[in-house]
């Protein structure tokens, strides 16, 4: 298996991947409408939610966090494996990460962006969130930066500036191969967006330095990020978050259920714009291959919670431990450890990592199961604490269920905004993976 | 330019099949978070629920700000009260008619029968006195309206801060100063001017929180009345608990 | 940005005084947070000189009123009926308003206020009271004016007296000076009526004693109880036993603690204070009392005339029918005669209403054997007022029956609702000629009336009670009415008058002091509430028999002059009726002393009514019979025993549920031969097998929007009968239950059983305790015998456990101990806090979604082995590393330089971490803004915020109390600390907590009550293995099971488990813990059902 | 840019179609003496840069140690004097400058300046936004798989030594043209 395939060349790149620019395929319509039918939806659902109070939730004095912190992990660790591929990728010069690269962190801006709403959205008092910002003001109050939730803050902020930067700078040359592609007004925007990026030496030079310091300020990102966001759980004492082996356990997920919806997401798209030179069964077997390790370390991770819970003889950490498996919610656990821990191992036959279908439904089935992963910890912990007169059952309300479809319209309105607008495989990586044009007989002085 | 592509579109009956097909599948889940929304309207709650509209948070109405909100701006009184007249000139102390500044958490606009106990003798034909003497009569309250508000989270103790020393215009500004009568317009040159005075109250300091602090943590009196424990106190001064319920 | 208008700031002459200052730290520190962040919204104008909100306006009193100070609150003490009692408070009001009940530090009692008085403060403001005289047209009702009104009683009034009819009454149980007034005016025709199940003891004592009265006990002296069912702790006795019992089980009071046994097929929340519970199937009672009666009286030598009852008393028969164990009643009368002459046994209320007249005669005779009369038991101190029986109604409707009623007053009791009446009572009062309701409140009696004249309730009425003899309590009207209401007294002064009634006070039992001169000086004085009649009357000469009559000419002046005369006497009278009106009392109680004459009737037990299941209805620990059904606090405040909220639920203990195959919570059909409900069902260990328990006080048919609905009532299921005393018959009848749904969507706060072996309720053995008390031990806690996590003290000293230090307090750290030995888990707490910190209800469907927001939550945990129960309060535990602060983002919540874990509700932004991360689970969210129906927005305390959606809320402590006080106090001192004796009780709970459960102080201190708290040997904090260090410490239960047998023999059966099971006798102590073993089996089984 | 150009200087444009040919007119010019013409290129080809700089590396990483040298110490601020404006709110009973839970912002500040200051540097140094970069690097076979090497600002003197090398270097294209109308050839 090779990156691109041989019959590639610099101007079959340019053309094969600006094409999708030119043409809108119907079912790309559907899928962008149907994202805004989804987006309407959730936005209805919020302003519900914000004139209402919180109670259109389904949240309650035990559990307060419901599914708007369940799917705000999710999305940022959607996030990650962009990222990822982006940068540790990229400083390992792993040669797969081309094709998909672009596109994956273009997930990574959106997930982000997505899980960017979701602590607003649950927000109890949604417009005041300006009181989370440090900025000074006539009170002289400032923000507690010993709180988890202001790491989040900035972890979020910072990741998310980061990935912007990044994803923008790394589509500076590609923006100018559109450009120099079109005519007319769309031309002067794609000249306005990438700066009037001629790839001249001195810009090439400057460009590729900082895009190495920009990869090696992402990748530790990658760690820092979804480990500041199990603090905010292994930081609480609630019993089965309080746990140390949260951070590497939450990247191992979130680099997991990237990968994952990672290949959910290209599939379609490199069927439908027709990749299949860039993108190809070695990308998504190398992803398969990535969930499955990550695969191994949450098994594992799930293990060691609980064994480490009964090896503490803590009686609040036994006793939520063991109400994850026989508890109320029963089912949850169960379909995680399925979606997460079962359902991958297929994957460990060549043949059912280099068959699309299979591929595909198998992502399917972790991103459920990485969002169930996280049902589980934040509701089932708080669910039943430590004390049992405070025991409640939550049960996520059509509200939530509503803004969930939402984050999902919105996240996929951009996406498919992003690959018809921009260019979805790295233009320019993509030629690097190709040999540059050698004449030969001129070569030799 | 663009090269035809390898994927193929589907048809668009398909397409709009599957569009229709979505979309039914979502109306139930807009239909059940609908019905949702109003099940919890409508439930029999003890003490109903109150919707929060979020436009008037955020941007409040422009009438909803009356004059005076802002410190130094001219806030409308029914009568014109004189307090330069009563303190400046009279030499009243304020204590004489906000006779609660000191008792309670409110520092206590004076009955109408404090102001008629001088009235009844003094100046009885003034035209705001008159304005007075009517309310007296038919026995309705003045509707002041507030200068020195603060919101309601917070309790605000007047009576303490009496107590500790901290002088009234430190506050309220020169209220001494404000309300000096001044000749009716229209006062030919020469005749004795007829004194009136504007109904207004114009609130000199702005009751911000930051604005409070300043002193909580800088009174000399914290030292004066606290001694060794003042650093305690100054401390204890800033604590949120101390103004805000 | 144009809407966001400046300040004209040119016009500020303040501008000129700002400090001019260099770069200070502040400044520096602003300019570098306007670097790393958004500096875009304060740019915006968001901390511009703005206010958002309307201009408001300030409307100063024309005349100053001379009690009020505004912002200041002024308390009146007043006195508020108890059901058949009364209690001193003192009502606590801003601006002319009662905002709050609180305790009255001048009685001579320990602090208290009655739950009732909680209810009937929000039952004051209810938006369902009436607010006019309604007069009825055949179905509908219209308004009248009071003179129509009283016009229309009086010419009734006048009619019936012409007849020869008579003007009847049916109410309340009343005491003092209404209770002459309603004599004379109805002709001795008054029936009053309680659903507290007690009638039964007044006929009893008549048999026994040769006197109709409620005999004295005195809980505090005694060593061990044996109640048959009694709810002295939450109804039966009203205050006084609470903090009796309190005193009586507090280990540091003459080294002894009280050991409490309950005879009762139902726990209830009193019987969930027992040590042991035997249970004794229902009717079995007098049974088991007389076999019991027996044996004290053989070991005793009791030779007495009360002998005579014990003469059918049968050890194996009683013990067969009672289900129980003969080894078990042996027990029992061991344990009284151990205790000779510091014993007591209570017959029990309505749970023991089997038959309570020969139950009460059998209780009697065995204090007259144990030789507790005099002691704890006896003559003195009682309640003398009419005590009528359920007879005495049906004699009442009898007489409406035959047409010989010409008026009858319905005053605030409910027959119709509270008394298993069929339909024939609604053609009784057809034959009345005129029903005047003169509630408060409409219900489903007063329905039926043709002329509705709201009276006053406590907080707007003169008034006087005599709950015992010799305790005079005064009420005087803390603000003025409401709405259109008139004084009872004053109704019945100006009718009585208008009608030419005369005192029916025989000369010969007058006392001296004519009371017309101080009459004549009073009549034209006019109280704040004083309600001036406007019928015309010629004040009536003083009557030669001292009896008041209809002389004087207000309702306060009758009550003033009844005080002169029967009271404080005409010496110096004004300047002690205003003393007394100061500390609200006069408490001139007699000594307890034995009943001067004896008899011995004899006793029958009733016989079984056959029937495998057996129904029990008891009354509800907080809504008692049903009058406070409609406040909603009573709804809204979890049922101490199952949790349950806004409904009724039939209880049946696991083994029934499963002999009869039916699922916990599911809809079950309860009938009777007397009637058919539907509700859920509730499987839980407090009911014995072959019971099922309904509470009563729900199913309102009318009498308000909160009430109307609500569960299913229990009288439905009852007939209508009387025992030998006439008193009413409430237990005994065979019941049928059957599973006719799967669920009833019951609504519960708590559903647990046990705390799943985490510790959060301890025990320490009694005995010992009792030695010891709570005196510092060298090794605090450790009497609690659990150490969990092990953790060294030596660590610990060296702080080697903790990552960071505990915080400085350099003077105060607020701090609470919680007793749960004290705790009997009434929920006066949880009411009390509500009624101080605007607390919202929120109703049955969004507890349903788990969003009560109770501030303090009374946790109910069952042991994991024998039937105990103990109650734990819970609220913010104010921790010194508490988990919340830390994760605040916005600093909202925050530790004080008190020790305080504040809550800045304005700056909260709803992240609601701090909630998740409360180990106690303490804080609430306001999960939508909640309105306050007029007129109950009247009753928000001023000086607590009322919170909006967004945001979470939680116990302060009574912060703006603590606030209050500390303000007070800084007008004697500005640097010393407060004393402990103004803390102790501050916080709302505390205050109302009758056993003094809860107690308050400062921590810095160490000579405080929870510093001293601290150091007992019982003491432990809730969750303390994960180092919050809370500023609330609990106190073990004392425990008589964990103790070794001392008094040898028989008495090790009851440590085993309460000795139901069986030959416990031929154990030693290794054998008590065999029966536990057994009995957590069992446990287990049933646990499987009842929890969840 | 074009404006600012003296009059006798001349714009020198070679397209190339291969990577080696490219190198060696690189070779040949830097050889010859000439400096001062940029290349274009679709990618970035090391060799180029190695070519043109000999591995002398980007100042950018100065910016990035800057920033990131700021962020911290700004974190570190921020966290610290925010915390001691309040010093009796010790949340959890914290320290006031608790270092272990500011470490975390101080790393996300690190992250974050040292990136924003990395982009600046990089803006600076590439001369981007280059909108109106001379006319002749405007080329939109540039972007497609032809190199360029563009020489804006040669002496007039040397155009046909330079036309040669690039000729001889096997340029598809070379064209020459005025310093002040220069028309952009396939626009």
């Amino acid at each position: 298996m090779e990156a691109v395939r041989p019959n590639v060349g610099y101007g079959t790149a340019n053309r094969d991947i600006i094409s999708v620019l030119h043409r809108a395929p119907v079912a790309y319509l559907v899928a962008i409408a149907c994202a805004l039918v989804l987006m309407s939806f959730g936005g209805y659902a919020w302003y519900q939610q914000l004139t209402w109070g919180m109670g259109k939730a389904g949240t309650n004095n035990a559990t307060f966090w419901g599914t708007y912190i369940v799917t705000f992990v999710f999305w940022i660790g959607i996030g990650h494996a962009g990222t990822l591929i982006s940068a540790i990728l990229f400083l390992v010069r792993s040669r797969w990460r081309t094709g998909v690269y672009r596109a994956s962190e273009a997930m990574t801006v959106f997930a982000v962006m997505t899980a960017g709403l979701f602590p607003v959205l649950h927000l109890g008092r949604a417009w005041q969130v300006y009181y989370f910002f440090p900025y000074p003001n006539q009170r002289e109050l400032w923000v507690n930066f010993k709180s988890p939730l202001m790491w989040d803050v900035f972890a979020i902020s910072t990741y998310f500036t980061v990935s912007v930067v990044f994803f923008y700078i790394g589509m500076l040359p590609d923006m100018a191969v559109v450009r120099d592609h079109s005519r007319g007004l769309l031309r002067k925007f794609y000249d306005v967006l990438c700066f009037g990026w001629r790839g001249t030496d001195r810009q090439w030079r400057h460009f590729m330095a900082a895009y190495g310091f920009f990869a090696a300020l992402a990748a530790p990102l990658v760690l820092s990020v979804h480990s500041v966001v199990s603090w905010d759980f292994a930081m609480a004492n609630t019993a089965g978050w309080h746990s140390t082996i949260f951070p590497p356990y939450f990247v191992a997920g979130a680099i997991f259920s990237g990968c994952a919806m990672v290949i959910t997401l290209l599939m379609p798209m490199t069927m439908l714009f027709g990749w299949k030179e860039y993108v190809n069964t070695w990308h998504f077997e190398n992803l398969a291959k990535m969930c499955l390790l990550t695969s191994g370390i949450l098994t594992y991770a799930y293990g060691m919670e609980h064994f480490i819970a009964w090896y503490s003889q803590n009686p609040h950490e036994q006793e939520i431990f063991m109400w994850r498996i026989f508890g109320d919610y029963d089912w949850a656990f169960l379909l995680m450890v399925f979606c997460n821990c079962v359902a991958p191992l297929v994957w460990y036959f060549p043949k059912a990592r280099t068959h699309w279908p299979t591929l595909f439904i198998v992502s399917l089935i972790i991103n459920v199961g990485m969002w169930m992963e996280r049902f589980n910890i934040v509701v089932s912990s708080t669910a039943h604490s430590f004390d049992p007169a405070m025991w409640r059952y939550y049960w996520p309300s059509g509200t939530e269920w509503g803004v969930l479809a939402g984050s999902v319209g919105w996240f996929c309105f951009w996406f498919l905004l992003f690959a018809r607008v921009m260019p979805s495989i790295a233009i320019s990586e993509v030629k690097e993976m190709v040999a540059p044009p050698v004449k030969g007989s001129l070569g030799a002085k | 330019m663009p090269r035809p592509t390898t994927g193929s579109a589907p048809p668009l009956r398909v397409a709009f099949a599957a569009f229709v097909a979505f979309v039914l599948a979502a109306t139930p889940m807009i239909v059940a978070g609908c019905n949702e929304a109003e099940a919890t309207n409508d439930t029999p709650e003890t003490f109903p629920m109150e919707p929060h509209y979020l436009w008037p948070t955020v941007m409040p109405d422009e009438g909803q700000i009356a004059a005076g909100a802002f410190t130094g701006e001219a806030l409308p009184q029914p009568i014109g009260f004189p307090h330069y007249t009563h303190v400046t000139t009279l030499n009243m102390d304020c204590q004489y008619c906000h006779f609660v500044a000191r008792k309670s958490i409110h520092a206590g606009v004076p009955p109408t029968e404090t102001c008629m106990g001088c009235h009844k003798y003094v100046k009885k034909d003034a035209p705001e006195i008159t304005k007075l003497a009517a309310l007296w009569e038919s026995g309705e309250p003045t509707a002041w309206n507030k200068v020195h508000d603060l919101p309601d989270h917070v309790v605000f103790n007047h009576g303490r801060h009496v107590k500790a020393g901290v002088n009234c215009t430190e506050c309220h500004g020169q209220m001494g100063l404000q309300g000096q009568p001044q000749p009716a317009p229209g006062t030919a040159e020469g005749e004795a001017p007829v004194m009136v005075v504007n109904a207004v109250n114009i609130r000199e300091t702005t009751l911000q929180m930051g604005w409070c602090l300043q002193c909580h943590a800088t009174h000399p009196s914290i030292d004066t009345n606290y001694g060794e424990k003042s650093d305690q106190r100054r401390a204890e001064l800033k604590d949120c608990w101390t103004c805000h319920k | 940005m144009g809407i966001f208008r400046r300040a004209p700031r040119d016009s500020s002459p303040s501008e000129a005084a700002e400090p001019k200052t260099s770069l200070s730290r502040r400044h520096f520190v602003a300019a570098l947070g306007l670097g790393t962040s958004a500096s875009a919204l304060s740019a915006c104008g968001w901390d511009d000189n703005r206010y958002y909100t309307p201009i408001e306006q300030i409307l100063p009193y024309v005349v100053h009123p001379d009690q009020i100070v505004p912002g200041t609150p002024t308390f009146y003490a007043t006195t508020i009926g108890t059901g058949r009692g009364a209690w001193p408070v003192n009502a606590r009001t801003r601006e002319g308003r009662v905002v709050n009940v609180v305790a009255n530090p001048q009685a001579p009692f320990a602090r208290a206020v009655p739950k009732e008085a909680l209810l009937a403060l929000q039952r004051h403001y209810s938006p369902d009271r009436l607010k006019g005289p309604k007069v009825r047209d055949g179905g509908t009702w219209s308004d009248v004016t009071w003179e129509a009104g009283l016009e229309k009683l009086t010419a009734a009034v006048k009619k019936a007296r012409q007849a020869g009819k008579t003007v009847a009454y049916l109410g309340p149980s009343r005491t003092g000076a209404l209770l002459e007034l309603l004599d004379d005016y109805t002709d001795g025709n008054a029936v009053f009526w309680e659903s507290d199940g007690r009638d039964g003891e007044a006929a009893a004592s008549e048999r026994m004693f040769g006197r109709r009265f409620l005999p004295a006990y005195d809980l505090a002296k005694a060593k061990y109880i044996l109640s048959f069912g009694a709810e002295f702790l939450s109804s039966w006795g009203g205050e006084l036993s609470k903090i009796q019992y309190a005193s009586a089980r507090n280990p540091n009071v003459d080294h002894s603690i009280v050991r409490y046994a309950l005879v009762s097929p139902i726990m209830g929340q009193t019987g969930a204070n027992a040590d042991d519970w035997y249970k004794a199937a229902p009717g079995s009672e007098v049974e088991v009392a007389l076999a019991v009666g027996a044996l004290v009286a053989r070991k005793t030598s009791y030779n007495g005339p009360a002998l005579g009852v014990f003469a059918g008393a049968d050890t194996a028969k009683a013990a067969a029918r009672a289900g129980i164990d003969a080894n078990a009643i042996e027990e029992m009368a061991s344990r009284i005669a151990e205790n000779k002459g510091a014993s007591v046994v209570l017959p029990g209320g309505v749970t023991g209403g089997a038959a309570s007249t020969e139950l009460a005669l059998v209780c009697y005779a065995i204090n007259l054997a144990a030789n507790n009369d005099g002691r704890t038991f006896g003559d003195g101190p009682v309640f003398e007022g009419p005590v009528h029986g359920a007879a005495d109604v049906g004699k009442l409707l009898a007489a409406a029956k035959a047409g010989s009623i010409g008026v009858l007053l319905l005053d605030d009791v409910n027959p119709v609702f509270e008394l298993p009446l069929d339909a024939s009572v609604a053609e009784s009062l057809s034959k009345v000629e005129l029903i005047v309701g003169l509630s408060s409140h409409p219900d489903e009696s007063n329905a039926n009336a043709h002329l509705l004249l709201p009276t006053s309730d406590a907080f707007e009425d003169w008034g006087d009670e005599e709950p015992v003899k010799g305790l005079h309590l005064v009420r005087q009207p803390s603000m003025t009415p409401l709405y259109d209401s008139r004084s009872l007294g004053d109704v019945l002064l100006v009718t009585g008058r208008a009608a030419e009634m005369k005192s029916r006070r025989q000369p010969a039992a007058a006392e001296s002091e004519p009371a017309a001169e101080a009459n004549a000086g009073k009549a034209g004085k006019a109280g704040k509430a004083d309600v001036v009649a406007s019928v015309e009357a010629e004040p009536a000469a003083a009557d030669p028999s001292g009896g008041l009559g209809f002389g004087p000419t207000t309702w306060r002046d009758y009550v003033q002059a009844r005080w002169q005369r029967d009271v404080l006497g005409a010496d110096n009278f004004a300047t002690r009726w205003n003393e007394a009106l100061g500390r609200g009392l006069h408490d001139a109680r007699p000594r307890l002393s034995a009943p001067g004459t004896v008899m011995g009737p004899a006793v029958t037990a009733p016989a079984d009514a056959g029937g495998s299941l057996k129904l029990v209805v008891f009354l509800h620990p907080i809504r008692g019979a049903g009058k406070f059904s409609n406040e909603p606090w009573s709804q809204e405040v979890a049922d101490p025993m199952t949790g349950g909220v806004w409904d009724s639920w039939v209880e049946v203990s696991p083994g029934t549920a499963a002999s009869l195959g039916i699922e916990n919570e599911a809809l079950v059909e309860l009938s009777t031969d007397a009637g058919t409900v539907q509700t859920g069902v509730v499987i839980h260990r407090g009911i014995a097998d072959g019971v099922v328990a309904l509470a009563l006080g729900n199913g309102h048919e009318a009498g308000g929007r909160y009430a109307a609905g609500v569960g299913v009532n229990a009288t439905r299921l009852l007939k209508l009968a009387t025992d030998s005393g006439g008193a009413m018959v409430w237990q005994g009848g065979a019941a049928q239950l059957k599973a006719v749904g799967a669920s009833a969507e019951l609504v519960r706060t708590f559903r647990h059983e046990h705390d799943q072996g985490k510790h959060h309720v301890r025990s320490a053995p009694a005995e010992e305790l009792a030695k010891v008390g709570d005196a510092p031990s060298a090794h605090p806690g450790d009497m609690t015998g659990i150490h969990h996590p092990p953790r060294d003290p030596r660590l610990v000293a060296a702080g080697s456990l903790e990552f960071y230090d505990l915080p400085e307090h350099p003077q105060y750290r607020f701090g609470m101990a919680v007793d749960t030995n004290a705790c009997t888990g009434c929920g006066a707490c949880a009411i009390a806090c509500y009624a101080e910190n605007n607390l919202a209800v929120v109703g049955k469907a969004l507890i349903k979604k788990g969003r009560e927001m109770n501030w303090i939550r009374v946790n109910r945990y069952w042991d994991t082995e024998a039937d105990r129960v103990t109650f734990m309060p819970v609220m913010c535990q104010q921790c010194g590393h508490a988990p919340c602060e830390s994760v605040c983002p916005v600093l909202a919540t925050y530790h004080t330089i008190d020790g305080l874990n504040a809550m800045v509700y304005n700056r909260c932004v709803g992240t609601r971490y701090c909630a998740n991360n409360c180990p106690y689970v303490a804080r609430r969210f306001n999960f939508h803004t909640y309105r306050w129906p007029e007129p109950f927005n009247l009753q928000l305390n001023p000086d607590v915020g009322v919170r909006s959606a967004g945001v979470m809320e939680k116990c302060t402590f009574c912060v703006q109390r603590i606030r209050e006080t500390k303000s007070a106090y800084r007008d004697q001192s500005f640097t010393d600390t407060m004393p402990d004796d103004a803390l102790r009780q501050l916080p709302a709970c505390a205050d109302a907590c009758p056993s003094q459960a809860i107690t308050f102080g400062n921590l810095v201190d160490p000579r405080s009550g929870p510093t001293e708290a601290r150091r007992s040997g019982r003491s432990y904090e809730m969750l303390g293995d994960l180092n919050t260090f809370p500023a609330v410490n609990y106190l073990a239960k004392a425990n008589f099971h964990a103790t070794g047998g001392h008094h040898g023999g028989h008495a090790d059966a009851g440590h085993g488990d309460a000795g139901a099971h069986g030959d416990a006798g031929a154990h030693g102590d290794a054998g008590g813990h065999g029966d536990a073993g057994e009995h957590e089996g069992k446990a287990k089984a049933g646990k499987a059902k009842a929890d969840h | 840019m074009s404006a600012s150009l003296p009059a006798e200087t001349l714009r020198i444009k070679a397209v190339y179609g291969h990577l080696d040919c490219l190198l060696t007119a690189i070779e040949r010019l830097k050889h010859s003496g000439f400096q001062g013409f940029q290349v274009t290129s679709p990618l970035p080809r090391h060799e180029i840069e190695e070519a043109l700089y000999e591995g002398r590396p980007s100042p950018v990483r100065w910016w990035t140690l800057t920033g990131a040298v700021t962020g911290i110490v700004s974190g570190f601020g921020i966290t610290s004097l925010t915390a001691a404006a309040w010093p009796m709110a010790n949340p959890g009973g914290k320290p006031v400058v608790s270092l272990p839970t500011f470490a975390v912002i101080m790393f996300e500040c690190t992250i974050l300046f040292g990136g924003l200051c990395t982009f600046i540097g990089m803006i600076v140094h590439t001369g981007l936004p280059a909108w109106g970069i001379d006319k002749a690097l405007q080329d939109p076979r540039f972007s497609d798989d032809k190199f360029g090497l563009v020489f804006t600002g040669a002496n007039p003197g040397d155009r046909e030594r330079i036309v040669a090398i690039l000729q001889a270097t096997g340029a598809v294209e070379v064209t020459t043209g005025d310093a002040t109308v220069y028309e952009v050839p396939n626009a």
